[in-house]
């Protein structure tokens, strides 16, 4: 499941949060492209929307799905969830894998029934990715403590936890694979610079 | 419709403050006037809507003061000589226009009563929406705010505000107060170009002659921008210009500033109670002076500093909690005359107060 | 100088006596200026005006304690009476109230206005027989001149029905009588 | 062979496009309109066009006309500020339902009600576009917004928004008062022109509502969108015009 961008399979992120896109692709654009990825988002000197704070719909957005190789969909949050793929052009039943990414340090999907409600209000998804963490005072203690609460909710929802995400440094203890099996991804972290 | 001067030669006049501006609206050319009603300013739409016919000039009364604000600025950017006047709650309303006004640099000429607040305070008197006029909205103040203490002053000054504004395309203000708004005192009314004061044309912003596109580009006017840089430019740009500019429009002025033992600072009418005090204290040999901004943003800093630094003790005297004291005290910034003040929010100030706590001063 | 604080009810003139005043000592050349009050309580509450005349500038629109001051109704007394110093001449109408205050003034004079002006006049130049006191009391402005400013200030009226003007100058002469008799 | 792009009209300012609206958007067509409309009458060196804060915003370069951008709501007050204060310009404004029906709903009312020589076109697209799909006030029963997360509730929010009819029960019969659809062009076109028609004949204050379509807010595919607009939005809002002045001059 892990992707790697190649010549013949690109990968290509798109900024479709379309709600309240304050972390956002746009100020790190240059840098994901610079390590082989391709961005479809508004780039931080095109941006013209002079937006209130809504991000805008682009065409290419829309019409990503006819790009080569791997197509990745940021979504954000919104009270649509799942239903933002209508807006894609050639979105044809079963094309898209979704996955619900939660963290257990977020209010809504700290306990197994907030994320089980969560994922269900978002509509119909492939996956769960892991994502617990606190920021920079992450430690094993919260690492394991999401593993738990992720794959019990994961049991109950009939989906499967296509990854546990880690920090590099921490994700080099764990392993390739967390106590409950998951298969662990080192993180390299962009997020610090995107706040627009 | 006449070409006739409202005023003719010099006149004396016995009006009130609010008829003042109204007059001096008209002699000083002002093409329209929106306005919402509170009090106490009303009079001056009273007294502007009825003498306009003969002059070709307008009134709109606006839906709210939001609307009196933004139709104000709208007037000025199509290129005519524009005001309007509110107080208290209705000024609080009429910042977010005004803040426009700051941020395309829009020439409209603004009439402030103060009247007591906070909230709904009193219809009566204050001197309460000095920080609100010198520095509301969300912006940084770049405003120009004439505080006036007579009829006089106030109808002189509301002539030059409209050429303080559209010479320097800043918003420019004259910020009275009820009591001078109600009050009833006797002016010389005059025809400015009479008088060798010339009028600045106004110059409209949008909808110049020829067709755009053809004639001329269209022009797009905005005050939002994309990037946290483009609206720094554009604020360092207006900053740097309003600092340049204040070395021309500033105005003060100071009695007996070279080493008096006490020096008491007020601004609008309270000046007019501190002008009687000093002058009788130093018919009486003490060694008090005095020092006034005219302008109150900006502030004549160099004077002010200049008195601060020669006097013993100063004394800041104003109707409201500290407004003007705070100012003063930023503005003399590490000058280390103490400074204390003699507050009556709300209230006016009259002579006696003003000698009993100079002699108080004198005595510590 | 003269410093001189009107008070009474709404509809009793209170307002145009001191225009009258200050109109006049503008006419003669002095400095005058006049403060209406202009809060809540002009909607149905006591109606106060502070008149300043001098031949020097005038500092501040409103005063603390009034050489003269002119209370007309029961509730005007008692509002007016923090305006009242031990040099202040005190004037009520003591056809509607009954009782003398007790201040502390120089002088606390007792006028049958509304008795006069309801019996010898008309009801409707009451506001004049008290011009006529105050111009007695303070000395300040001329007759002469305050006629003249009465007759600008009523010229339609006056237009209208001339009998008028013999009216409120019988008046305003009855005013000045009056006080006289008690000074 | 050779596809003939169609004219752009000469009321677009060209430099600014490709526009920056949203793919599926509805005001490209009520732009299309206005500047067709503007050509044909020939008004263009008469124009002051004023947006909003708003979605309208975008459309701050669009015309080659001059053009005002005012805060949230406030496009009314400033355009008829401009017309009080020089009569012989055209003011148009364009803005959305918050604008017009929330925060500045005020001066539409007012204008209405004093009727005020100007054009406003409102878009009503039952959401708050630029702000990221909150309420409006012509949000349907039920519909989810992001400040309704579990849809709107009429008990709380009431029914929506009937714009149009309310201009028009302000208004005297000098008002023009209409509603348009951006899926019926030839008719929002006449709608247009006949706005524009009752300002330079100088009668009166001129409104058209047109239901527009976001199918970024809505999460809707392109037949879903146009389902909605035609099929569902018809249902609340009935285009059509509530008040013509012009026919009834025209005696009709």
């Amino acid at each position: 499941m892990y992707l790697r961008a190649t010549e013949e399979v690109p990968i290509t992120l798109v900024d479709f949060d379309l709600v309240n896109p304050f972390y956002t692709l746009r100020p790190i654009k240059d840098t994901l492209e610079n390590l082989g990825l391709k961005v479809i988002a508004w780039g931080k000197n095109t941006f013209m929307g002079l937006g209130e704070a809504s991000s805008l719909l682009r065409s290419d957005m829309l019409w990503a799905l006819h790009r080569k190789g791997n197509i990745v969909f940021d979504v954000g949050y919104g009270t649509y969830g799942a239903e933002i793929f209508n807006l894609l052009e050639d979105n044809a039943e079963g094309r898209l894998n979704i996955f619900g990414v939660v963290n257990i340090c977020k209010p809504l999907t700290s306990t197994v029934t907030g994320i089980v409600k969560y994922v269900k209000e978002f509509g119909k998804i492939n996956g769960i990715i892991n994502n617990s963490h606190w920021g920079d005072k992450t430690d094993i203690t919260i690492i394991n403590e999401g593993i738990i609460i992720v794959s019990e909710a994961s049991k109950i929802l009939g989906v499967p936890v296509i990854s546990t995400t880690v920090e590099k440094k921490l994700a080099e203890k764990i392993g390739p694979a967390d106590f409950m099996g998951n298969p662990v991804w080192p993180l390299t972290l962009y997020m610090g610079n995107a706040y627009w | 419709m006449s070409n006739k001067k409202p005023v003719e030669g010099e006149k004396r006049a016995f009006l009130t403050g609010n008829e003042t501006v109204a007059w001096a609206a008209l002699a000083g050319g002002a093409d329209i006037m929106y306005g919402y009603p509170i009090t106490p300013q009303n009079q001056v739409m009273h007294t502007w809507s009825r003498i306009i016919p003969p002059y070709n000039r307008k009134f709109l009364q606006t839906e709210d003061e939001i609307s009196a604000g933004f139709a104000n600025c709208a007037g000025a950017l199509a290129g005519k000589k524009s005001f309007t006047a509110t107080a208290g709650p209705g000024n609080a309303l009429m910042q977010e226009p005004q803040s426009m006004a700051e941020a395309m640099r829009i020439p409209a000429v603004f009439i402030i009563q103060q009247r007591g607040g906070p909230s709904s305070g009193t219809v009566i008197y204050s001197q309460q929406e000095l920080t609100l006029t010198t520095y509301g909205g969300n912006g940084e103040g770049w405003r120009i705010v004439y505080s006036v203490c007579n009829h006089q002053e106030i109808y002189d000054y509301t002539i030059k505000a409209f050429n303080t504004a559209w010479t320097y395309r800043f918003p420019t203000y004259v910020m009275g107060d009820g009591y001078q708004a109600e009050l009833r005192e006797a002016l010389t009314i005059y025809d400015p170009e009479e008088r060798g004061i010339k009028m600045v044309e106004p110059q409209p912003m949008v909808g110049m002659p020829g067709k755009p596109g053809v004639d001329r580009p269209p022009v797009h006017l905005v005050n939002i921008y994309s990037l946290e840089e483009e609206l720094y430019d554009v604020c360092i740009k207006y900053q740097m210009e309003f600092d340049r500019i204040s070395g021309e429009i500033t105005e003060s002025e100071g009695k007996n500033t070279e080493n008096p033992d006490v020096l008491v600072i007020g601004h609008g009418v309270v000046f007019r109670s501190i002008h009687e005090a000093v002058k009788e204290m130093m018919k009486d040999g003490l060694n008090v002076g005095y020092f006034r901004p005219v302008t109150v943003r900006p502030m004549d800093v160099k004077a002010l500093r200049n008195a601060v630094k020669n006097a013993k003790k100063v004394l800041v005297a104003e109707s409201s909690l500290g407004q003007l004291e705070r100012q003063i005290k930023a503005y003399c910034y590490g000058l280390t005359t103490p400074i204390s003040g003699y507050f009556l929010p709300g209230m006016g100030i009259v002579a006696t107060d003003i000698e009993r706590e100079v002699k108080a001063l004198l005595k510590k | 100088m003269a410093k001189i604080a009107l008070a009474g009810e709404g509809g009793q003139g209170v307002q145009a006596i001191a225009q009258i005043m200050v109109n006049a000592a503008f006419n003669e050349g002095k400095n005058a200026c006049y403060l209406p009050n202009f809060g809540l309580e002009q909607r149905g509450g006591v109606s106060l005006s502070f008149v300043q005349i001098s031949d020097s500038e005038i500092g501040a629109p409103k005063f603390k304690i009034s050489d003269i001051v002119i209370a007309l109704s029961k509730r005007a007394v008692v509002r007016t009476k923090q305006y009242v110093g031990p040099d202040t001449i005190f004037i009520y109408d003591n056809t509607r109230v009954a009782e003398s205050p007790d201040y502390a003034a120089r002088k606390i004079l007792g006028i049958p206005a509304t008795d006069v002006a309801n019996k010898e006049l008309s009801s409707r130049v009451f506001n004049i027989i008290i011009l006529g006191t105050v111009i007695k009391v303070t000395g300040i402005l001329g007759v002469d001149s305050v006629k003249y400013a009465l007759q600008e200030s009523l010229k339609e009226k006056f237009l209208k029905n001339p009998d008028l003007k013999d009216l409120n100058f019988k008046a305003l002469e009855s005013g000045m009588s009056l006080v006289e008799e008690v000074l | 062979m050779v596809q003939k792009r169609p004219k752009i009209p000469d009321g677009w300012f060209e430099d600014s496009k490709p526009h920056l609206f949203c793919p599926g958007c509805g005001y490209g067509i009520i732009f299309k309109a206005v500047a067709q409309v503007v050509d044909e009458l020939d008004i263009r060196d008469r124009m002051i066009y004023g947006i909003d804060i708003g979605c309208s915003l975008l459309s701050y370069n669009f015309f080659n006309f001059d053009t005002i951008q005012t805060h949230h709501g406030r496009t009314t007050p400033v355009i008829y500020g401009v017309k009080r204060a020089v009569p012989e310009k055209m003011c148009l404004g364009i803005f959305g339902d918050g604008g017009g029906y929330a925060i500045g709903s005020q001066h539409l009312v007012s204008s209405a009600l004093r009727n005020e020589k100007i054009f406003c076109i409102l878009a009503n697209n039952t959401v708050y576009g630029m702000t990221g799909g909150q309420l409006a006030p012509t949000t349907l029963p039920d519909q989810k917004t992001e400040t309704t997360p579990y849809g709107k509730k009429v008990e709380e929010y009431g029914w929506p928004m009937q714009g149009p009819e309310m201009i028009a029960a302000i208004g005297s019969k000098d008002v023009y008062a209409a509603r348009g659809i951006v899926s019926n062009f030839r008719q929002l076109k006449r709608f247009v022109t006949r706005g524009f028609q009752n300002n330079l004949d100088n009668r009166g204050f001129s409104f058209l509502e047109v239901l527009s379509c976001c199918p970024t807010n809505w999460r809707t595919n392109a037949k879903e969108t146009w389902e909605h607009l035609d099929k569902v939005m018809t249902k609340y809002f009935k285009p059509g015009e509530i008040n013509n002045p012009l026919e009834q001059k025209e005696g009709k």
